[in-house]
């Protein structure tokens, strides 16, 4: 299992939890772990979101590897100027 | 790809074109007025369009009539919000409201309808000749103003579910991040300082107005011309708003007059296409000056509250934060962004932030370099400068104690790779300018800031001339030199001299997706993808030398622009120049091209530390800046010239922000500075020259090690100026722009609570 | 509404165009006269993008009429490179990189021939006042303070060897 | 809109005496093009005045006088070998008034005909006693009057002037000896703004004594403002640091200004009066002889 951090504005779509513990190997599986476990999370994942795994920005790669010891939070997509 | 990627070792030394200097190439089209902005198309046939804009800050709309309007001679068009897509949800429902309003008038300037004419006149006439019936509703501006329980509600139900209970209407989203206890590391403090910051909006001040030329014909096929930052952006857009598919619109980007963010939105080309469906002729649209203030996308302004505790040694203990953004009619106001940025450059054990974002009846807002962070790195920094100066310790020193690094927990969450705020610091204290004496009423301010760097869709392709020149399509608009940053990696790669490559910005209808130019992309994304396509371009060269000669591919490398059999057993064979194989590739195979599309993972951070001098005359308020220095981490420097144009560039903003520029809304809600005389961006005489010192700690997600530059350089210098003038009044300004009317109004009052002081 | 008719010169060549009394100098230089350098910044003369020279004068073409080109002689950007070669100062500029979107080159360009003509050893705060009415949002001035008084200094000694 | 060339003064007046819509006046055209740029004033009749003969010139009259031609731009008054040695305040007055495009352009005339209560070369004008010619029609042709520079603007947007005036020059008073004038102004950046206050201070001395003085506040009221009370202050003074406060609270109690989004009422009094005296320190410099 790997932990993931979610950003407050998500934790209303996970039950007020903070953190989510889903079985993945891949950024993918962690998006798909996570929809699965609370679907109303699909929306702003399907939008976009950014991994960070072990502090490594992951926008798009689903085949990104993910330790169950990996370091995983979920952030929004930067739009910058 | 993506594992490709992360095996890519970065190479730092050994560079031959890399870290040069050379001419940009598109320099002799810009001194010699050739190069073709946004306003300078034209088409045979061509019409003119103008919009008509809402002098209210919030009103229903009760009736358009454009009869006269459409009546006067030469008026071809008339455009409302019916001549768009309808059923749109989401954040395009949100564009079209913002850029043809449906049935209120959200703030002044706002579109309600549009003409197109046979000349510019006649459409600005025609204008005049629209009459707009509106019942007026009451409006708010304000960010503190605009989250009370009793504000006019911009939008009811606008608010997503992050946003907790309890809260006003116009409060539309909510962030909340950190880690640890900050109550007990604020119990812990020797000091604890709470100050309550205000910035107001600023706009990006490109000296290029908004302007396209778009063909929309009656079978959904369309053309568009414009000045933007990301011409696929346009292209996605401009099909949902006006019902086609966006394959049939061909976005072309012109050569751009800055952006800054503000170019990272669509606002007229829809327009420009609908208009043009209708009158089935070419519609050129540009915005005026006025237009640009009024109706483009200002930044967020912010009201913010920071409290950090603090060791007698210097050791942060905790801080804590809240941001309240204002953002305009719509969701939107950079408020994450804001928050995460703040303490980011602290390695902090408890750490909390939270953000709203709050709707007001101004414009939309929009990125504006490093969009949200400016303001939070002037209220924290603001606030570790007081923590410095009550203690009485070295404002450098204290920075470098609490310095973030690699293996930080960061202040948003995640681990920082490596980084390079440290060295910035060291750097800083290194300069000359740090310790140099300072002149009367005159103060020193020191300040660091944060910010992302993005990667994004990005496509690219290189295709190889007979001779062994190189044509490279990119698809990201240069905003600042980056076609020769673009064809600097693709010389280093290929081997070949940089005036070998040619560089283009490729229409949507070229390339695959691009995302837009913004959050410092370009020379990292863009440029690890003419990295990655010349790495392709170059396995093709290979195997075509290896066919010629008879040996295995993986037997031949490339060196210096060549082929080179390698290996004990590749055989002898004398090198084989790029030219040499593309000139008979035709025969050989066929055309060679390489090319790379996906998203770029690993982009980096960037950190940076400013120190600036200013001066302060005490009797009117005025603020000179005297000397400025600007220590930032890039990586790796390109075109090292091109970095610190971003550098001072970005410092020059910054010192517009601190000082005189500011949206001024009249308690009528409308907008009251809408030229350049009143929206003060700094003039050649308002600045020193910008010194620049190029920090270099590769970024590992890049093959050179490349972050991001354009935006971080923004970040520190309004805290930067704040704590200068600060420094030199003796008072702790909170409040941005520090006009001169605002700092003599500090002053007086200091010299009165003395007084008062002297007399109690 | 009537058109006017006027004669002048542009870059040297003699031109005539008809325009509506209200077209300003920027306008028919850019939609009759098709010379597009000379840029709209703002329309109210406080950018400098729309710089041109009329009888040696440096002045805004946005706030000059058409109609009042009658009989003048008009330098825009493009008439600043000749036939062989571009102006030192256009290759100054590109070599110290000040500029980086372009918008607002010509005309500062423009405004800083014209200042070299009448002084050819300006100091920094010279050219900076100089050119205050010549936006620029990208660079910060500072590259471009330094490719004029470069260029100045170049010129200077190439006038002394000439002598 | 129509556009008039008249090569006289008195075509010129004919026009506009015979227009029945709103008529403008075009010199340098730095106000009157931005308004119609802006779509602010669309003028049915638009008289541009640049082909009469004499009005580019600067003359220095017989009796030392000088006498400016109504489309004379800053910068040929700034480029004058003589006139600002005369008048230092009012060429550097001029000389504040935008950029160097600007000055390629504006006029004495249009800075004071616009009609704004902040214009830079107007309190310059006033405090050295310059005067206006207008003419007009009269029942025999055209006559020529001659109005005080501070008798023209009224209020914002509004001057004295009226249907057919056409102003044809503006006087300058001969230089007295052992005087000096100067001009300074408050803007938030270094250039390019409009004056949040402005200062026009003209001194004659006797020895190091002032013997006669002018004061003249922009931007601090609905129209400029000479302060009596604080050219009293610097009369019989050596320009002291008692006359120089003196000043400079006649000054800033003379202001009657609004807020705005240029300043607020509390500034520009308090920098009325420090502006008050700088400027006063330049002019007494200059009328002690000093090249400043």
């Amino acid at each position: 299992m790997v932990e993931v951090n979610l950003w407050s504005g998500l934790r209303s779509l996970a039950d007020g939890h903070e953190t989510v513990d889903v079985d993945a190997k891949t950024v993918g599986e962690v998006l798909s772990g996570l929809i699965r476990a609370y679907p109303a999370l699909e929306d702003p994942i399907e939008a976009g979101v950014s991994v960070a795994v072990d502090g490594r920005i992951i926008a798009s790669a689903l085949d990104e590897p993910v330790n169950p010891d990996s370091e995983v939070f979920l952030m929004q997509r930067l739009k910058g100027g | 790809m993506p594992n490709d990627t992360q095996k890519i070792s970065v190479k730092t030394t050994d560079f031959k074109v890399v870290g040069t200097t050379p001419d940009r190439p598109d320099g002799i089209d810009k001194v010699t007025g050739r190069a073709k902005f946004g306003a300078d198309a034209y088409a045979p046939g061509m019409l003119h369009a103008a919009i008509y804009r809402s002098p209210h800050a919030h009103a229903k709309i009760v009736k358009i009539d454009m009869s006269r309007a459409g009546a006067l001679k030469g008026v071809k068009a008339v455009v409302t919000r019916a001549d768009f897509a309808t059923g749109l949800a989401g954040e395009n429902w949100n564009i079209l409201e913002n850029i043809m309003a449906s049935d209120t008038a959200l703030y002044d300037g706002h579109a309600i309808c549009a003409v197109a004419a046979t000349s510019a006149l006649i459409a600005r006439d025609a204008i005049k000749l629209i009459d707009v019936e509106y019942e007026m509703l009451p409006h708010v501006t304000d960010v503190d103003k605009s989250m009370a329980s009793d504000a006019p509600v911009i939008r009811a139900g606008t608010a997503d579910k992050s946003v907790p209970a309890g809260l006003g209407e116009n409060v539309v989203r909510y962030h909340e991040s950190g880690h640890g206890d900050i109550d007990a590391g604020f119990a812990a403090a020797d000091l604890v300082i709470e100050d309550t910051f205000k910035t107001e909006a600023t706009h990006q001040g490109y000296i290029e107005p908004h302007a396209c030329l778009a063909t929309l014909d009656t079978d959904g096929k369309g053309e568009v011309w414009c000045c933007t930052q990301g011409h696929f952006n346009v292209q996605k857009v401009c099909a949902a708003l006006v019902g086609t598919e966006t394959s049939q619109i061909r976005v072309t980007a012109s050569e751009i007059g800055g952006g800054f963010g503000g170019k990272t939105v669509v606002f007229i080309e829809p327009v420009a296409l609908a208009l043009s469906r209708k009158a089935n002729r070419p519609v050129k649209l540009v915005m005026s000056r006025s237009e640009v203030f009024r109706a483009s996308g200002p930044t967020a302004s912010a009201s913010m509250d920071i409290k950090i505790g603090m060791m007698k040694d210097g050791r942060m203990t905790a801080a804590s934060a809240v941001y309240r953004m204002q953002g305009g009619a719509f969701p939107g106001a950079p408020m994450e962004f804001t928050s995460m940025c703040g303490f980011a450059p602290y390695n902090l054990e408890n750490v909390h932030q939270i953000g709203f974002d709050v709707m007001t009846n101004r414009p939309k807002q929009a990125a504006y370099r490093a969009p949200g962070s400016p303001m939070a790195a002037f209220a924290v920094e603001s606030v570790v400068d007081e923590l410095c100066n009550e203690l009485g310790l070295d404002p450098i020193e204290v920075r470098l104690m609490n310095a973030s690094h690699e293996g930080t927990k960061a202040s948003y969450g995640p681990t920082f790779q490596r980084i390079g705020l440290v060295q910035t610091l060291e750097a800083a204290k290194a300069h000359p300018h740090f310790t140099a004496p300072l002149a009367e009423n005159t103060g020193r301010g020191i300040s660091c800031g944060f910010w992302f760097n993005h990667g994004g869709e990005t496509s690219v392709t290189m295709a190889l001339s007979e001779d062994g020149t190189v044509a490279l399509s990119v698809g990201t608009p240069d905003i600042g030199g980056s076609r020769a940053s673009m064809g600097q990696m693709a010389a280093e790669e290929l081997g070949i001299p940089y005036e070998d490559v040619r560089v283009t910005i490729a229409d949507t209808a070229t390339l695959g997706y691009n995302e837009i130019s913004h959050g410092s992309r370009v020379t990292y994304a863009s440029g690890l993808a003419t990295i990655e396509a010349a790495r392709d371009t170059l396995k093709k060269l290979c195997k075509r030398a290896a066919a010629k000669w008879g040996i295995d591919e993986d037997a031949v490398a490339w060196v210096d622009g060549c082929a080179v059999p390698s290996g004990a057993n590749a055989g002898d064979f004398d090198p084989l120049p790029i030219g040499k194989i593309t000139r008979s590739m035709g025969r050989t195979g066929g055309p060679i091209v390489g090319h790379y599309e996906a998203t770029p993972e690993g982009a980096g951070v960037s950190f940076a530390t400013h120190i600036v001098d200013a001066q302060v005359d005490p009797e009117t308020g005025k603020t000179a800046i005297t000397r400025y220095t600007v220590v930032q981490d890039a990586g790796k420097a390109i075109h090292p010239t091109y970095v610190e144009g971003q550098f001072q560039g970005g410092a020059a903003q910054g010192i517009g922000w601190a000082l005189n520029e500011e949206y001024i809304y009249g308690t009528d809600g409308r907008l009251q500075n809408t030229i350049f005389l009143d929206y003060r961006i700094p003039v050649a005489s308002d600045l020193p020259m910008i010194d620049t010192v190029i920090v270099e700690v590769p970024n590992p997600g890049h093959p050179y090690g490349v972050r991001g530059v354009g935006e971080t350089s923004i970040c520190p210098p309004l805290a930067a100026v704040a704590n200068a003038v600060s420094g030199a009044v003796g008072v702790r300004m909170t409040q941005l722009p520090m006009t001169p009317p605002h700092i003599l109004s500090e002053l007086g009052k200091k010299a009165r609570a003395k007084k008062g002081g002297a007399n109690g | 509404m009537s058109m006017i008719h006027v004669n002048t010169t542009v870059n040297g060549d003699e031109v005539d165009f008809v325009c509506d009394p209200r077209e300003t100098l920027l306008d028919v230089l850019r939609d009759r006269l098709s010379l597009t350098g000379a840029k709209e910044g703002c329309g109210t003369g406080d950018c400098g993008a729309c710089s041109v020279t009329v009888d040696d004068r440096l002045v805004c073409s946005c706030l000059m009429l058409g109609a009042e080109a009658e009989g003048k002689s008009i330098a825009t950007i493009e008439g600043m490179a000749t036939t062989e070669a571009l102006d030192p100062l256009q290759v100054k500029f590109i070599e110290y990189a000040a500029l980086q979107c372009g918008i607002c080159t010509p005309g500062i360009l423009i405004a800083t021939r014209a200042l070299l003509a009448k002084n050819p050893d300006p100091t920094e705060e010279e050219v900076r006042y100089w050119l205050a009415g010549n936006l620029c949002r990208c660079t910060g001035y500072d590259k471009i303070i330094r490719a004029v008084l470069d260029t100045a200094k170049d010129l200077r000694a190439d006038a002394g060897e000439a002598r | 809109m129509q556009y008039h060339t008249p090569d006289s003064f008195e075509d010129a007046v004919a026009i506009a005496n015979a227009a029945t819509g709103t008529t403008r006046f075009l010199a340098g055209g730095t106000d009157v093009l931005v308004q119609l740029r802006a779509d602010i004033v669309t003028p049915d009749d638009l008289i541009d005045i640049k082909h009469i003969a004499g009005t580019h010139d600067i003359t220095h009259n017989a009796d030392g006088s000088w006498t400016i031609g109504v489309a004379v731009t800053g910068a040929e008054m700034s480029e004058h070998p003589t006139l600002k040695n005369d008048w230092p305040g009012l060429v550097e007055a001029m000389d504040l008034v935008g950029s160097t495009q600007i000055q390629g352009r504006a006029t004495l005339v249009g800075n004071l005909c616009n009609g704004s209560p902040a214009a830079d070369s107007v309190p310059a004008m006033i405090a050295i006693n310059a005067s206006i010619d207008i003419t007009n029609a009269t029942d025999t042709g055209t006559a020529t009057r001659q109005v005080a520079a501070a008798d023209i603007h009224t209020g914002p947007g509004k001057t004295s002037l009226t249907k057919g005036d056409v102003i044809s020059a503006v006087n300058i008073p001969a230089v007295q000896p052992n005087s000096g004038d100067a001009y300074l102004r408050f803007i938030p950046r270094t250039e390019m703004d409009i004056a949040v206050v402005g200062v026009a201070v003209n001194l004659t001395l006797e020895g190091d004594t002032i013997t006669a003085a002018k004061v003249v506040l922009g931007a601090v009221a609905p129209s400029y403002v000479t302060v009596t009370d604080a050219a009293n202050a610097l009369i019989g003074s050596t320009l002291d640091e008692a006359a120089l406060d003196a000043l400079a609270t006649a000054a800033s109690a003379a202001c009657n200004p609004i807020d705005d989004k240029r300043g607020t009422i509390e500034f520009r009094t308090q920098v009325s009066g420090v502006l008050a005296k700088r400027a006063a320190v330049i002019a007494y410099a200059r009328a002690k002889g000093a090249n400043t």
